[in-house]
């Protein structure tokens, strides 16, 4: 086997295991905020299948599986198609630049192993470039379907994400000017060492990372910005018209976004896989272990947010937004960069 | 195996995809042009931007790529649909204007040649040592020699910002 | 095996080409205006492959610029769309000759 | 320029924010004026401006201390702050944003801030009580930006700026009374008349480009310096340069025949008078011709009529002077007079001594300027000598500034003319241009005795003016008063100082000579001075009947000397006549209709027709107008793809 073939099957082997990985990170999660957020509101929540409910989601997978294929009689087909297909591509392209860990051996061979599919130079620009497409399957849902519900949902969906791209964005500078680059695993080695040089500490960047949070937050309609999904007044916002396996890919995707989510504020403000504490042991699998563990908490932290805070309307969204993230998100860049460049931060 | 990695070097290489690639993009920019439904034309265009952004990151620009994603697919292109949705625009009536589209359509095809033959005559080669990665850019974008256009752009958005609002604003 | 500059410069020219042309078929004012986007993005396309050739940045960045400028430029022209569209209801450019009085 | 630099090198940065300090006063004044004027804070506006400016004189103090620290380079001590980039820079024409800061410029610096500052301090007295406070204030600050300019500017590019700068606020605050008729009529006389002598400036400055390749004022200057050493094919070139730069300094300057605006300038406000056209613009000229010493070294011509047209003119003035009632026309007069004195001695080659006596001038004439603006005050906006008389006891602390400053300026040992004015007549005496010693000798006394008159009429005898006015009389507020002392004390003691050693590296004086004035010099200059006051002294104050007598007696002299040798009369009859009528009869019914209007009704009549017969072109749709330029692309593509060669 040639290095050559080697590596392009190691890559292949890669993308299969973070693929399955993240189906099945996405099955469980759906499973964790149902028991967790019933949980919250003393209630049980889905324990009947299997031990714990631990089945739960395979039953809800069968069941859409077998549910009918429904399509509005007016709906552009191929746009209705070919939303829940962007949408999942886009998540998972997303987060195909993202590290998980520091590179390790695998016992037994000489091969060294990257937990990254790709390490691009322009990783994190990557990511939000990427990220941006992810509207479009919000507006090709909303105008496929033909319906007033899609169309204002998708309207009022992209406009939220309009708008919180650019306070997520500019979230992102003050970091980059700090690691000096676009490279996600040198942005995680710059906060290496004690947990003060994590990101997210006061005298780094905390500022970004609390409107990196906010926006993400909305940018993947989580609550409590998760309007276009108002029952009351949209029904279900731009997938209304979405069944049965469609619908599936749609949830998926929102899911493996709010992961990447998870995964990027791990890897940008909480240290990637740095303990934060000089005198545990690092590499490898400690270092996957920390990974996991911080981005566990996150994910937590979405629930929880879920669980507790009420929805915002849709014009206090947009004032926050613009008049709050934004120009917080600017001060940041601004201030960070007078650091750097003045006092060579 | 011999014959499998023959082919990964073919697919993988850059040239192919490349053709790959600019087969893409011509073809959604002929839909661009040929679809009756303004927001078919948008998604082929989107799809013309993607493939010109896998371009060039082919050619050698990788911040120029993702750019390309960040500012066409973006946000140009986003602003399109979202302009398209809010008007709520119907595919364009048929109508007869042959005489324009012929003439069109010839002058395009010559100036294709035109601009074809030009462009192909003097072969030039790829120049070796370069050096595109996002920190060159900055540093030649940030030197004296730029850094004055640079900020004068920002003066140019500022501007369309504030002249786009008056102009889409309602009457009062 | 590297790709050769005229084959980027003649895909460029072909999307320009076929920018011209869709100005010249389409009469939907935002279709015209995409068109003129496609213009722009096979000029950029040159200009990425001439960096390449020559080997410095100054293509790049000329590149950097028209993007911004495009920015600009769909911002007011979509503003513009608009108000057009308040004006008269429909998008047909051929309904907007008023400059012929 | 980082911060590191400031902090080695203050000088590299600082006059850059001498510079800019008063400008920024001008804006704010201007952005948040009505907002001041509406919350009734006119006197913060004052304030503001006042303070900016002295600490703008503040920090030239630091520049000048730190320009004695630089390095000398051909000894001489120079620095040239530069902003970073070039303001014009077309092919070999390069205009850089740079200053000079050498003796000569630190030194002016010196004066315009801080005799400006003192002036701004007594505006805030002396405006107390009109209505548009601000508005003064922010033409003043304007005006303090652009007399730096003119002064820092490191090439004639920027100089030409604030020349230009300094004379647009000369205009706006002659005119500052608007409503007045005088004074906007004085203001556009002012403005007219520079003009003339701005041609001359622009010529100059075209010339000098196309001769030396350079406007920066240091390489001018350099270049120069060379040409004097190899035999020059154009000697006639640089004639013509200074001259035309010499024409451009007589207007700026007030000299003969361009002096005819300042008088009128005295429409505006007293401290503008004491600031513009006495202490800083009117020596602009001056500074001017120091500034290109070297240039006017080399060409013999040019120098002749520096020195003759200065000597002319202070004689000319001075003998105005004799007989004005205005008690700031006298003044005026009397500084046309001592800017012909500078002229004069630039024009023998005592560049220094010139310079040195704009130095001495700016503060006796601003003493004297703001004293009579104190009277003004005190009478409550009287103007009139003929109705003064007898203030000296009402007004003390004025009279007595008063009294110095007149001494110091007729040249009355240890006070600061005396040193200034002696030099320029030695000068004159030991170069052996003993015409020019004798006009200046004969002016001395002229001065002394006009300036005496103005003294004894206002401050002596009894009070000749109403009830009313005398009722009013009041001394000044300290604001007012301050200035004054201050002014006076310095009369005491510039005139002490080594200005000419000081200056001699950056005018390049090659020889100075070391002057042995012969044993009578000194006190026939004395002597001459007192002989003006006390002739004075017999006729206005002893034998108050004479004047009236003398008057009588020499009534075709009068006659000449009260219509100022009839230029105004010339010149209007010149535009009256020639001007208006020729315009009227040969340009505007010859030209303008037969000939320019003819023409522009055919091209009219032209398009008109080629429009009628193509206006089926336009169909008013956007894709056949995008044809149309598609189609003049494949055109002019096949032309330059398929033409043969």
């Amino acid at each position: 086997m040639t290095p050559a073939l080697q590596e392009f099957l190691l890559i292949l082997l890669k993308v299969v295991i973070i693929t399955q990985l993240l189906l099945g990170l996405f099955s469980f999660m759906t499973l964790a905020e149902r028991r967790l957020l019933a949980f919250m509101q003393f209630r049980l929540g889905p324990n009947r299948t299997g031990p714990f409910g631990i089945l739960q989601p395979i039953a809800d997978g069968i069941k859409l599986f077998f549910k009918e294929e429904l399509m509005p009689a007016s709906a552009s087909a191929w746009a209705f198609f070919a939303a829940p297909i962007v949408a999942v591509t886009a998540a998972f392209m997303a987060i195909a630049t993202v590290p998980y860990g520091p590179p390790f051996r695998i016992p037994g061979t000489s091969i060294s192993v990257t937990p990254q599919i790709a390490d691009l130079d322009v990783g994190l620009l990557f990511i939000f470039a990427i990220t941006s497409l992810g509207v479009y399957s919000v507006v090709l849902a909303g105008w496929s379907a033909n319906s007033k519900f899609s169309l204002l949902g998708g309207l009022r969906s992209s406009a939220q994400m309009f708008s919180y791209e650019l306070s997520l964005g500019m979230s992102f500078v003050g970091v980059i000017m700090l690691a000096g680059s676009f490279r996600i695993s040198d942005i995680v080695a710059s906060q290496a060492g004690w947990f003060w040089n994590w990101n997210i500490s006061p005298s780094k960047q905390l500022l970004a990372g609390v409107v990196y949070f906010i926006s993400a937050a909305a940018e993947v309609n989580r609550t409590p910005f998760d309007l276009p999904e108002g029952e009351t007044e949209l029904v279900a916002g731009y997938h209304t018209e979405y069944s049965s396996m469609k619908f599936a890919l749609m949830q998926m995707a929102e899911y493996i976004n709010m992961i990447t989510v998870a995964v990027l504020t791990t890897n940008l403000f909480l240290g990637g896989w740095n303990p934060g504490l000089p005198f545990l042991p690092v590499g490898g699998l400690w270092g996957l272990g920390y990974f996991a563990a911080k981005t566990f908490f996150v994910l937590f932290v979405f629930i929880w947010m879920r669980g507790t805070l009420p929805r915002f309307r849709y014009d206090q969204l947009m004032n926050f937004g613009w008049k709050v993230l934004i120009p917080l998100a600017a001060l940041n860049v601004l201030g960070t960069a007078t650091l750097v460049a003045v006092f060579k931060w | 195996m011999a014959a499998l990695e023959q082919l990964l070097r073919l697919v993988l290489s850059e040239a192919f995809l490349f053709y790959v690639f600019s087969g893409l993009a011509v073809a959604s920019a002929l839909g661009v042009v040929l679809q009756s439904n303004p927001v078919h034309s948008a998604f082929s265009l989107i799809v013309t931007f993607c493939s010109l952004s896998a371009i060039y990151g082919l050619l050698g620009a990788p911040f120029i790529a993702v750019l390309q994603i960040i500012v066409y697919a973006g946000a140009i292109m986003v602003l399109f649909l979202f302009v398209l949705m809010l008007l709520n625009v119907k595919r364009e009536a048929p109508r007869a204007g042959r005489a324009l589209a012929a003439a069109a359509l010839l002058l395009g095809l010559l100036f294709a040649v035109q601009v074809g033959t030009t462009l192909s005559g003097p072969g030039l080669t790829p120049a070796a040592g370069y050096d595109a990665s996002t920190q060159a850019f900055a540093r030649q974008l940030f030197s004296p020699r730029f850094v004055y256009v640079f900020e004068a752009t920002s003066i140019l958005i500022l501007a369309a910002l504030v002249g786009a609002v008056v102009v889409a604003k309602k009457e009062p | 095996m590297t790709i050769p500059l005229e084959h980027a410069l003649l895909l460029s020219t072909a999307l320009f080409a076929i920018g011209v042309v869709g100005v010249f078929l389409r009469r939907n004012v935002i279709t015209v205006f995409m068109c003129i986007e496609l213009m722009l993005n096979a000029v950029n396309l040159a200009f990425v492959g001439f960096s390449r050739a020559t080997g410095n940045l100054d293509g790049q960045i000329l590149v950097f610029f028209v993007m911004t400028v495009a920015a600009a430029e769909a911002a007011v022209g979509l503003a513009i769309v608009i108000a057009l569209r308040r004006q008269k209801d429909t998008l047909d450019l051929d309904a907007f000759s008023s400059l012929r009085w | 320029m980082s911060f590191e630099n400031l902090v080695q090198n203050p000088v590299l940065v600082l006059p850059w924010i001498v510079l800019l300090l008063p400008l920024l006063g001008f804006v704010v004044l201007c952005l948040f004026g009505d907002g001041i004027k509406r919350d009734k804070e006119e006197n913060g506006a004052g304030i503001l401006a006042t303070a900016l400016v002295l600490v703008s004189f503040a920090l030239s103090v630091v520049v000048f201390r730190g320009l004695q620290a630089v390095q000398p380079l051909d000894g001489l001590r120079f620095v040239q702050p530069y902003l970073g980039f070039e303001w014009i820079d077309v092919a070999s024409f390069r205009i850089s944003m740079s200053l000079l800061v050498d003796p000569l410029s630190a030194l002016m610096t010196l004066v315009v801030t801080g005799v400006g500052g003192l002036i701004h301090v007594y505006s805030l007295g002396y405006m107390a009580h009109d209505e548009e406070r601000v508005r003064y204030f922010s033409y003043l600050n304007l005006f303090t930006f652009f007399m730096l300019l003119l002064v820092l500017g490191g090439n004639l590019a920027l100089m030409f700026v604030g020349w230009e700068g300094v004379g647009l606020c000369s205009y706006l605050l002659i005119g500052f009374w608007f409503k007045k008729k005088s004074a906007s009529d004085a203001g556009n006389k002012a403005f007219i008349v520079n003009r003339i002598g701005d041609v001359g400036l622009i010529l100059a400055m075209a010339l000098a480009f196309q001769t030396f390749g350079t406007l920066d004022s240091f390489e001018l200057v350099e270049n120069a310096k060379n040409l004097a050493y190899e035999p020059i094919a154009q000697a006639g070139v640089v004639t013509a340069i200074c001259l035309l730069l010499f024409l451009g300094a007589c207007g700026k300057s007030a000299q003969v025949p361009l002096h005819v605006w300042l008088p009128d300038a005295m429409e505006g406000p007293t401290p503008v008078s004491a600031l513009i056209h006495a202490a800083t613009m009117v020596t602009a000229g001056v500074y001017l011709v120091a500034r290109l010493a070297p240039l006017f070294r080399l060409s013999e011509g040019a120098m002749l009529a520096v020195a003759w047209v200065g000597g002319i003119t202070a004689l000319v003035a001075a003998s105005i002077a004799l007989v004005q009632t205005d008690i700031k026309r006298v003044l005026a007069y009397s500084t046309v007079s001592q800017l012909g004195y500078m002229f004069l001695a630039c024009g023998i080659g005592a560049f220094g001594i010139g310079v040195f006596h704009v130095f001495t001038h700016a503060f006796f004439k601003a003493l004297l300027f703001l004293g009579s603006g104190s009277v003004i005050h005190a009478l409550s906006g009287q103007q009139d000598m003929r109705v003064m008389g007898g203030l000296r006891t009402r007004i003390p602390v004025t009279f007595w500034t008063f009294v110095v400053g007149t001494a110091a300026i007729a040249g009355i040992p240890w006070l600061a003319g005396y040193f200034s004015k002696d030099e320029i007549l030695l000068n004159a005496l030991v170069r052996e241009r003993l015409p020019l010693f004798w006009l200046g000798l004969f002016t001395a006394l002229l001065t002394a005795f006009y300036m005496s008159r103005l003294l004894f009429m206002t401050f002596f005898g009894s009070f000749r003016g109403d009830q009313e006015a005398e009722a009013h009389l009041h001394e000044s507020p300290w604001s007012m008063l301050a200035p004054l002392v201050i002014l006076a004390a310095a009369c005491f003691y510039v005139g002490q100082l080594p200005v000419n050693a000081f200056l001699a590296p950056a005018l390049r004086s090659p020889d100075e000579l070391e002057l042995a004035s012969p044993w009578w010099f000194h006190q026939v200059v004395i002597g001459v001075a007192v002989a003006g006051i006390l002739g004075a002294f017999l006729i206005y104050v002893v034998y108050s009947g004479l004047s009236s007598r003398i008057y009588s007696a020499l009534r075709p002299l009068n006659r000449v000397l009260e219509s100022k040798y009839g230029f105004d009369l010339v010149y209007d009859g010149f535009a009256s006549g020639v001007v208006v009528e020729g315009s009227r009869r040969v340009l505007w019914q010859r030209v303008d209709i037969a000939a320019i209007d003819a023409a522009v009704d055919g091209v009219g009549r032209l398009v008109d027709g080629v429009a009628r017969a193509t206006r089926v072109l336009q169909t008013g749709l956007v894709r056949a107008y995008a044809l149309v330029i598609l189609g003049g692309t494949v055109a002019l593509l096949g032309y330059l793809l398929w033409s043969p060669r």
